[in-house]
Parts: C-alpha cells; sequence; structure tokens
C-alpha cells in the first residue's frame, strides 16, 4: 500500500463529512496521519457512534429491579433468580449478508456470541431475525441459502442452540436483507465482566485469531447504502472461523474463572481500533498499543490496516500483571494466540507505535465527547387512512389455505431443520412447539423463554404502531408460555436517517417501543441500530427497506415444568381471551388474498394488552391450561390451524358471532388477543370474569378435521402439507411438495 | 462402571452425555482432555458429539490422530468399552476402530429434526436396554451421518448382527431409497454398527438428548439404562 | 470431454481448514509443514465441440455455482 | 518446496457432493454435465532436501492425515 495523502477527499472517501473533517483538524491540531484518519472515520461512523439514534435512544426505559446492567455493555444483564443472570443482545450483519450471505450470516452469529461471552456468559441459545427480498426476486433463493446455511454453520459448530427466530419476505428486501442475530447467556451474578479499563501499567493482552486485512472499513460499509458499485468493495468481507471461536469461548470463560481479567472487549466492527479505544475511554486511562506485537497472518501489514482490520475471533483484555503468565498458558493450552500489545496509561491518549515508529497519537476524551450527533429533521408521517373493510372473494378454507402456503404464512421448518436446537441438552421448546423458545437453565427448575418479533408492514404503515407492536408480540409471545417477561433487547433497521421521512420512521417507532416498554414494565437492556438499509438503483432511484425495528425478549419461569407450548390437544375446550373489533388494514390476508398493503394497522391498547397477558399467565401458572398460543399474522384461524398443526390434532370450532362479517372475524388481527386450550372452561371464564377480561368460547379441540360450522372441514394433514410446500418448492425440492393449486381445493 | 467422556478442541455435546449418564447413575462421568495418553481404569470411554477441530478436512480426521485416541485403541483392545455418539462416530471410523466411512448427507444440508431407529443389533451393552426391534426416536444434529462401507463390509455386519440401529418410520419400516426415512442417504439406512467384539459401537443420532421428559420425551434411555446394567 | 475446474480461495482470505490442517500435521509431528492451503476440485464431463468450448462452458459453471467469487479464485484445465 | 497432494474419493464410492453438484448444474441448464466427482487438494510447504524428499513427506502426511484410504485415493505432486 502506497502512503496516501490524506485530506478531505481521503476523509470524504473514508465516510467523514466535510465538519466532520474540519472537527478532526481541530482536535489534532495538524493534519492526521492516515491511521489517525482510519480511527476517526470508524469511530465517528454511524455504527460505532449512532450520531443519528443516540438522542432518541436515550429516551427509552431502560431500568427495572432485575435490571443489572442496561444498554451500554457489551449485553444486557438481568436478574433471573438464584444468583444467575440472563445476558443477551441482537447485532445486525444486514449488508455483508447481501454481498456473500454465508459468511455474511455466519460471522454476524460469530459477532454476536462474542458480545454475550465476553460479559463472562455461557451462551445457551441462539435467534434469528430474517427479513428477505420476493421469493420471485433474483437474489432471494441465494441469499435465503447462504443465510440459513451460514447461521447454521457457526451456531451448530459452537454447540450453540439456535431455538427460534422470525422470517419475513418483502420486495424492499430484494438487494438488502436483514439478518439479524440474538444471544442469550447465562452467567452467575458475581462474575460479570465488563470493559472499562483500569489500572494504569497493566497490560493490554490480544487473544484469539490472527490479524489480517478481513474486512477493512467494514463500520463504514454497513453504514453505508448499497449501489451498483458495492460489488467492487467485495474483498471487505469477513470469514468466520465457528472452531476458533468456540475454542476462544472456552478459553475465556476458563480465564474468567480465575480472578486474572480487570476488563475485556471483544473486536467486532473497528476490530482493534473500537476495542481499545472503548475500554481505555470507558476506563478515564490511556493506551498505548505496540503492533508490532499483534499477531499476523499475512506479511508486511501497515498500521493502518491492523487498527481497522475486522478479522474475527478476537479479544482485547485488561490483566493483572501477576496473572498474566496463567493466563497465558491457558490460551496455549487451546491452541490460540496470546500477545502483549500494549500498556495502560495516564496520557489519557490513544498511541499507536509501529515499527518503532509512531503512526497515531490522539486524545481520546474529543475522540468520544465531540463525536458528532445528529438531530436529525423529521416530519408529519402520512398515516395510512382506516380501512374500508373489503369483500371475501374466496371464502374462509381456500383464505386460509392460502394463507398458510404463502411465503409468509409458511412453516419455518426447512429452516429450523437446519439449525441445531437440541444441542447442550437443555431445549425444552424447539422452534415450532411453543410462541418462545424455552431453554431450562442448567443445575436448576428454572426455564428462559426467549423470541423475537416485528411486523414490518405494519410500521411502514405507522411506525409508531409498528415499535409499540412489536413490543406487545415479544411480550405476549413470552407470556403465552407461561413466562414472566423481563427484559427486551432491539435491533433497530431503517433506511438513510438523511431522509426526513426515514427519520421520522426511526423516531416514531422508537417511541412506541418506549410507550410499551414503560406500560409494561419490560425495559431494554441492550441493541443495536443498522441504517442506511437501502438500494440505490442504476437510475438513481433509492429503494428504502420496509421499517424493522426487531425486539428480542427474554422471560422466565420459575418453575420451567409448567410450561405451555402451542401444540393443540387431544381434547379440551378452546377459549379466545381478548376482544375482536375486527382489524383488517395490513393483515396478511389483505396482502395475500387481495394484493393490497393498505389501511391503519390493528389499534395497541397497552392496559388491555397487560390484563390480559397477566391474566393468561396466571391462568398457565395455575395449571388450567393445556396449550396456549397467541394471535398474529393472519388472525385468529391461522392461529388455531398452526395449533392443530403442531400437535396434529383438529377442533370443532362454533361459527362467528354475527356482529362481523365471517372472514373479518377470522382474518382479522386485532392485538391482544390468545387461544387457549382447557379442561377447565368455566372456572377459566369465571376468573376472567371477575380479571374483566373479555373471552369467549371458540369451540372444542380434537379429531383429525379443522371444522367450522359447515364453512369449512379440512383434514389436519392437508393443512401440515400445504404449510410445509413452500420453502422446498422455492428452495428447489419440487418433488418434495405436491402442492394442490388452490383451485383444486374447493 | 465409572465411564469417561473425550473432550477434543471443538467438541460440544459433553455436557449433555454427562447428564444422561446422571439421569441414569447419579453420576458425573470425568471429562478426559484429548492430549491425555492414557484412559486406564474406566469401564466406558464415550466419544460425545461435536465438531471437533471444526470438523475441517473431515469429520473426526484430526481427532483420529490425537493422543487420547492411542489410549482409546488400546483400551478396546483390551476388551474395554468405547460408545461414539455422531462426531465420536466419525472419530471411530476415522481412527478405524469401526468399519465404514461417513459421507457429507445425501441432500448436502444439515440434519437437525427427529428420526426414528430400530434396534437391530445383538448381544451388546449397547442395544441391551431394549428388546430387539423395538423402534424409537432420536434427535439428530450432523452434516455428515451418510455411513458407507464396501458392499462386502455391509453383508459382513449384517451377517453378524452388527448393524446396531437403523433408520425407520414410526412404525418400525426400512425405506433406504426414501428420504424422510433415510434422511441422509446411508448405505443400507444404517445408523449405527458394532465392532467385532461388540464393545465398540457408534452411532449417529443422539439419544442423551432424549433422556428427561421435560426435554421433550425419555426414548433415548433404554442405551443408558442398558450399559449400567452390564456395567454396574 | 473432461474438464477440471480448480478452486481455491483467494490471497488474504482466511482459511480456517487450512489453518487448522497445518496445527493438526504440527502434532502429528511434521513440524515442518507451513502455508497449509486447501482448495477443491471439480472434474466434470461436459459436451463441447472442441476443447475451447469445453473451457468456456467448464468457466460458466464456475462463475454460476462451482466457485464463489466474491472469495474464491478459479481455473479450468481441459483434459482430453 | 511446494508439495500439492490430490485427494479424491475412490471409484466405487459415491460421491454425495458430486451427485448435488451435477443436479444443481442440470437445474441451471448445464445438462450435458455429467460424472462430476468432486476432490480436495491440499497445499503446502515442506523443508526437504530434494523433490523425491519432499513427495515422501507428502505421502506420509497423506496416509497419516490428509486421505482417509478407506474411502479415498490420493497422489502427490511437488511443485518446485
Ligand atoms: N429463522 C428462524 N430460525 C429458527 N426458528 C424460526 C425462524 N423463523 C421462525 N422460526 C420459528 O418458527 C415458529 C413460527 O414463527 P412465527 O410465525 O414468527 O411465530 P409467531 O408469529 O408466533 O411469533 C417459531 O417457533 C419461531 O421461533
Ligand atoms: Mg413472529
Amino acid at each position: 500500500m502506497t502512503a496516501a495523502h490524506v485530506d478531505i477527499e481521503l476523509a470524504r472517501s473514508f465516510g467523514l463529512k466535510d465538519d466532520e473533517y474540519e472537527t478532526v483538524l481541530t482536535i489534532m491540531g495538524r493534519t492526521p496521519s492516515l491511521t489517525e484518519l482510519g480511527i476517526f472515520s470508524v469511530m465517528w461512523s454511524e455504527h460505532c457512534s449512532y450520531k443519528s439514534s443516540r438522542l432518541h435512544l436515550k429516551t427509552l426505559p431502560t431500568k427495572a429491579p432485575w435490571v443489572i446492567h442496561g444498554p451500554g455493555e457489551n449485553a444486557g444483564v438481568i436478574d433471573i433468580g438464584e444468583g444467575l443472570a440472563a445476558v443477551f443482545k441482537m447485532e445486525s450483519h444486514n449488508h455483508p449478508s447481501f454481498i456473500e450471505p454465508y459468511q455474511g450470516a455466519a460471522t454476524g452469529v460469530g459477532g454476536i456470541l462474542r458480545d454475550v461471552f465476553t460479559m463472562g456468559a455461557r451462551p445457551i441459545a441462539n435467534l434469528n431475525a430474517l427479513r428477505f427480498g420476493d421469493p420471485s426476486h433474483k437474489d432471494t433463493k441465494r441469499v435465503v441459502d447462504g443465510v440459513v446455511r451460514g447461521i447454521g454453520g457457526y451456531g451448530n459448530c459452537m454447540g450453540v442452540p439456535t431455538v427460534g427466530g422470525e422470517v419475513n419476505f418483502h420486495h424492499s428486501y430484494n438487494c438488502n436483507p436483514l439478518v439479524n442475530a440474538m444471544t442469550v447467556g447465562l452467567a452467575r451474578q458475581d462474575r460479570i465482566f465488563l470493559s472499562a479499563a483500569a489500572g494504569v501499567g497493566n497490560p493490554v493482552v490480544y487473544v484469539g485469531s490472527k490479524t489480517g486485512r478481513d474486512g477493512i472499513h467494514g463500520a463504514t460499509m454497513s453504514s453505508a447504502e448499497f449501489d451498483s458499485e458495492s460489488s467492487s468493495k467485495r474483498p471487505t468481507v469477513q470469514v468466520g472461523d465457528p472452531f476458533t471461536e468456540k475454542l476462544l469461548l472456552e478459553a475465556c470463560l476458563e480465564l474468567m474463572a480465575t480472578d486474572a481479567v480487570i476488563s475485556i472487549q471483544d473486536m467486532g466492527a473497528a476490530g482493534l481500533t473500537s476495542s481499545a479505544v472503548e475500554m481505555a475511554s470507558k476506563g478515564g486511562v490511556g493506551i498505548d498499543l505496540d503492533l508490532d506485537h499483534v499477531p499476523q497472518r499475512e506479511a508486511n501489514m501497515q498500521a493502518y490496516e491492523m487498527m481497522l482490520s475486522e478479522s474475527q475471533e478476537r479479544m482485547l483484555m485488561v490483566l493483572r500483571p501477576d496473572r498474566t503468565e496463567e493466563a497465558r498458558r491457558i490460551f496455549e493450552k487451546w491452541e490460540l494466540d496470546f500477545a502483549i500489545v500494549g500498556r495502560l496509561t495516564d496520557s489519557g491518549r490513544i498511541t499507536v507505535r509501529h515499527n518503532g515508529k509512531v503512526e497515531a497519537d490522539i486524545p481520546l476524551g474529543p475522540l468520544a465527547d465531540e463525536a458528532p450527533i445528529y438531530d436529525r429533521p423529521t416530519m408529519e408521517y402520512e398515516r395510512q387512512p382506516a380501512l374500508v373493510p373489503p369483500a371475501d372473494p374466496c371464502g374462509i378454507e381456500k383464505g386460509l389455505l392460502r394463507l398458510l402456503a404463502s411465503a409468509n404464512g409458511a412453516s419455518r421448518a426447512w429452516i429450523w431443520n437446519q439449525y441445531d436446537s437440541g444441542v447442550g441438552g437443555q431445549t425444552v421448546q424447539r422452534p415450532g412447539g411453543a410462541d418462545a423458545a424455552i431453554v431450562r437453565v442448567e443445575g436448576t427448575d428454572r426455564g428462559l423463554a426467549m423470541t423475537t418479533d416485528c411486523t414490518p408492514r405494519y410500521g411502514q404503515a405507522d411506525p409508531y404502531v409498528g415499535g409499540a407492536q412489536a413490543v406487545l408480540e415479544v411480550w405476549r409471545n413470552l407470556t403465552a408460555t407461561g413466562a414472566k417477561p423481563l427484559a427486551m433487547t432491539d435491533n433497530l433497521n431503517f433506511a438513510s436517517p438523511e431522509n426526513p421521512r426515514i427519520m421520522t420512521q426511526f423516531v416514531e417507532a422508537v417511541r412506541g417501543i418506549g410507550d410499551a416498554g414503560r406500560a409494561l414494565d419490560f425495559p431494554v437492556v441492550s441493541g443495536n441500530v443498522s441504517l442506511y438499509n437501502e438500494t440505490r438503483g442504476d437510475d438513481g432511484s433509492v429503494t428504502a427497506i420496509q421499517p424493522a425495528p426487531v425486539i428480542g425478549g427474554v422471560g422466565v419461569l420459575e418453575d420451567v415444568r409448567k410450561a405451555v407450548g402451542l401444540a393443540m390437544p387431544q381434547d379440551g375446550e378452546l377459549l379466545l381471551v381478548g376482544e375482536t373489533w375486527g382489524e383488517l388494514g395490513q393483515s396478511m390476508w389483505l396482502k395475500e388474498i387481495l394484493g393490497r398493503e393498505e389501511g391503519a394497522p390493528p389499534a395497541v391498547d397497552f392496559a388491555a394488552e397487560r390484563r390480559n397477558g397477566d391474566f393468561v399467565r396466571e391462568q398457565i401458572q395455575g395449571g388450567a391450561v393445556l396449550a396456549c398460543h397467541d394471535v398474529s399474522d393472519g388472525g385468529l384461524i391461522v392461529a388455531l390451524a398452526e395449533m392443530a398443526m403442531a400437535g396434529n390434532v383438529g377442533c370443532v370450532l362454533d361459527v362467528a358471532p354475527a356482529a362481523l362479517p365471517e372472514h373479518i372475524y377470522w382474518f382479522a388481527e386485532d392485538q391482544a388477543r390468545y387461544v387457549l386450550a382447557t379442561r377447565q372452561a368455566d372456572a377459566v371464564m369465571k376468573a376472567a370474569q371477575e380479571a374483566g377480561v373479555p373471552v369467549r368460547r371458540l369451540g372444542r379441540a380434537g379429531g383429525d378435521v379443522l371444522e367450522l360450522g359447515d364453512v369449512m372441514a379440512v383434514p389436519v394433514q392437508h393443512l401440515r402439507r400445504q404449510h410445509a410446500s413452500f420453502f422446498p418448492r422455492f428452495m428447489g425440492k419440487e418433488e418434495d411438495a405436491p402442492v394442490v393449486h388452490l383451485d383444486e381445493i374447493s | 462402571m465409572k465411564a469417561g467422556i473425550v473432550v477434543f478442541p471443538g467438541t460440544n455435546r459433553e455436557r449433555d452425555m454427562a447428564q444422561a449418564f446422571r439421569v441414569v447413575s447419579g453420576k458425573t462421568p470425568q471429562m478426559l482432555w484429548h492430549q491425555q495418553d492414557n484412559v486406564d481404569g474406566f469401564d466406558l470411554i464415550v466419544l460425545p458429539g461435536g465438531f471437533s477441530f471444526g470438523d475441517y478436512l473431515r469429520s473426526g480426521a484430526m481427532a483420529a490422530h490425537s493422543p487420547i485416541m492411542k489410549a482409546v485403541r488400546r483400551f478396546a483392545e483390551k476388551g474395554g468399552y468405547v460408545l461414539g455418539v455422531c462426531n465420536g462416530f466419525q472419530i471411530l471410523t476415522e481412527a478405524q476402530m469401526l468399519p465404514g466411512a461417513l459421507l457429507r448427507n445425501a441432500g448436502m444440508r444439515f440434519l437437525s429434526q427427529d428420526c426414528h431407529l430400530k434396534v437391530e443389533g445383538r448381544d451388546s451393552i449397547f442395544t441391551s436396554g431394549w428388546t430387539h426391534g423395538d423402534v424409537f426416536r432420536a434427535p439428530m444434529a450432523h452434516g455428515d451421518g451418510n455411513y458407507t462401507a464396501a458392499p462386502e463390509v455391509l453383508d459382513r455386519l449384517e451377517g453378524e448382527g452388527r448393524v446396531a440401529f437403523r433408520y425407520c418410520t414410526a412404525e418400525g419400516h426400512m425405506k433406504d431409497s426414501d428420504e424422510h426415512v433415510n434422511m441422509n442417504g446411508s448405505a443400507r439406512s444404517i445408523a449405527g454398527v458394532l465392532s467385532e467384539n461388540r464393545r465398540v459401537c457408534g452411532l449417529m443420532p443422539h439419544p442423551e438428548n432424549l433422556t428427561e421428559e421435560i426435554l421433550s420425551g425419555t426414548d433415548g434411555l433404554p442405551l443408558f439404562t442398558g450399559i449400567m446394567e452390564a456395567l454396574g | 470431454m473432461k474438464v477440471r475446474v480448480f478452486v481455491s480461495l483467494k490471497e488474504g482470505v482466511l482459511d480456517p481448514q487450512g489453518k487448522a490442517v497445518e496445527h493438526a500435521l504440527h502434532s502429528l509431528g511434521f513440524e515442518g509443514a507451513s502455508d497449509v492451503r486447501i482448495s477443491r476440485v471439480v472434474d466434470l464431463h461436459v459436451k463441447a465441440e472442441n476443447a475451447e468450448a469445453a473451457r468456456k462452458k467448464g468457466e460458466e459453471m464456475a462463475r454460476a455455482l462451482l466457485a464463489n467469487e466474491v472469495i474464491e479464485d478459479f481455473y479450468v484445465e481441459v483434459i482430453v
């Protein structure tokens, strides 16, 4: 690499705005070196600095008596009882997953796992929230295939079960898929590790894989929109090595059982730069790095390259000097690199030396404090007017079958069957078994429930509702297993914040998340923001993604044996908890049957949500409930069909109440609703009345047919075949998917 | 009974295996690091599942050449009992302690779902917890489980009653060419085999993950109760 | 006609397999082994008029499926 | 010295990868592709006096680790 000439042009090409570069000049009092410019550009990238989102994220509720560490650490930490803590976070790897789906998704999983075990937690579960383009788009199949293989490839090898997630298809993600990965870990509350460095003179230690030229400028790239030139940025894609990460996990946990570690930080986006800067500035100390000692995979690496490399599977730690040799032995046992690459100082600066030369020398205070913060303009959002309810063109049965066979309604088994969901030996509910996955806490009777949710089409129509509804659905899914929801993490995927309309989506979604979280005592303890998710076409037009404020939630079950799944039991009565007003705007039915994405999304009612959820949880905990499923995409009839398919048991349903047209009653997506199966229907009804919770009888479980008066009678086997048909057909195993054409059904 | 579980770099089902033994015996087996060169004093050595050495090159290849495997081989030659599950099975074939090899799954995808197995092996502590011909459910989780061996080897295994387990339907029917039954494409639907002296057993699926009602069933328990009864 | 497509990781791209194999070779006593890189060879028959056409087919197939050009390079040999 | 070890499945051993790739090639429109076989190539450097010694080292490594002779054949090339 030839020594580049540092000027405003180069700064722009590194993604710095002109006034940001001016600030750099003021802070430095001179022209920065190439390495210094690189450090500023990645630290001030959207990805690392949260410059567009920070003001708004501050408004989120982050506190509760059970929150041990909220946002600001590598992951959130909550008290789950018995001296134990759940440690969790979600992270996106969107842009890399379009360029190289396998490695993009795999390294995304690797990154979030490190965020969790950096804190001293053993990862016990992974989830993944995926958004792909329209199935008919030329890239979608390639992206689905690679992303699913990549997530499985990394998680399976690590021995962390992948227990849940979600998948949507929509054309707005054609060239900008969303890959959001969540990890939940388990730690002892008295052994949580943080990143703030301390102790002037203490050694700074690098462990893990060697540094190569991978992913240089990944942090700035992930904050840049895509254009037709992005293929030329391809060599920056990193390759994941889950085997090394597994060794790194075991070595770190072994080391953390000693008292050698003062602070520790994984090297994620912006690698050595961000880890060193964050550790030092959080601890209020300075840091001296000597790059000659950095383990290197390639010859003749420059300081600039080493500081910006995003090679995977690396960590930076500050150790007690008298424990350094003990630590070295542990890493050598696990055959990982271990190198002292620097010391903490009292200079308040980051100083980087290479080949005896000072390559960078930056005051940490200004690097952090003078990082840009933007209060970006917003506007009045043109919300969709309420939908005028359309007539039903095809009947309930055809409508149901079409939803179950659609890309967004189809069984995701093809995906989760490639993920090891049982490794670890604690998985109580695998994907498909319950509204949230359930993992037992090893050595106790407790269980953790976990899920991710978001309905982007709601947020597109009304961003406030979109944000709030995602929280409500997560909370509801946790509740539907009997768990007490404790806290959430978020992954806010939006297009360019420089566009006031998009910025409005962001601000409104955050407001919705905040309001819902406050109303439910469900704080945000960690999260991630991914902006600039848009595609620039050759003609200059920009396609923004549908906003996806994805929420991940964790709840606790004191006695995991009390948890319920969603499978229809052999017998019992079916009850509907919650009110049905007939919300068909932005519904799945409207989209799949009429091809319309219109209307206002279903209203959110925090008080009803809380009242209904608390009631359902109480009933489950009291043992009255055999199965429970929340009502979401596709409405009540889809929820019932999902229960039937999961249990391979049918049901006989009463016809709809006369107040609503049949199709509206069965397909409406009103919130705050649950279906319960119980053998104590009278008692449950009575308790509901006393609690002021709306409840009605739906029918009886049993048999092998889904039967609705004389409106429909479909064998459960047939539902299952339709539901299972989409993925094998789409991904190229035609013979597996004997799809009955809709016209042949009736 | 004293059981040891071998841990290679990349092994990841050692805790699952230990838990299964704990369920039947109340005792936790000892973990053995791959660089150990002696396994004296044990009654049973278990090679658990995972991705030893990342499954790079070939699944099980690098682990098969680790120091502890020399000791495990000596242990087996002296009549010791060895169980290999999933990656453990792959390691045993790579070490040529069991015949055949495990190729990439026929469908080229990682398979993580329940399968059904028919118990066929005779006179072995690994099948004695069941009655010959029993069918049980077990989760599988592997990318390379496609068992292959030369036809004469397969004939011999079958003739000697050394096919321990075969993939089948829930009703016990075998369909070699049906990818819903013999999902990974194994020769003659073979899911597990026994050594000549019947003291070394390898199988792909994970009975250890089905040993408690709360963890979706106890179909895998007989493997462990059978071993316990035989070895005390 | 027989075509051989040789697919290897681009320079600078991490080769986790090669790294692990090198390590294993060292512990087996082959201390001198270094720079281990693992590549893939796809041999196949194609229907083609002549060697040049066969090579072109091979290249098309490599681009379409056999190689991942984001991280891999390839070259094609025709073996008549 | 640079050594290249070619490892391929023995004749008669079914190659699931080759089969899957062949299938995929057909569905991509390369109907003429047949007899697809996938092999592995391990490139590495060894310390050796001469080509003959390097080849021997390569063979030893193949036998010890790089190939599984139950199902695979190998051959070694020395590239000076
Ligand atoms: N990408 C995925 N990985 C693993 N499990 C998934 C994935 N997508 C969906 N699932 C599982 O499929 C089931 C149905 O998903 P979804 O329709 O989103 O459920 P719900 O609407 O109840 O939240 C859930 O158990 C979920 O965890
Ligand atoms: Mg969902």
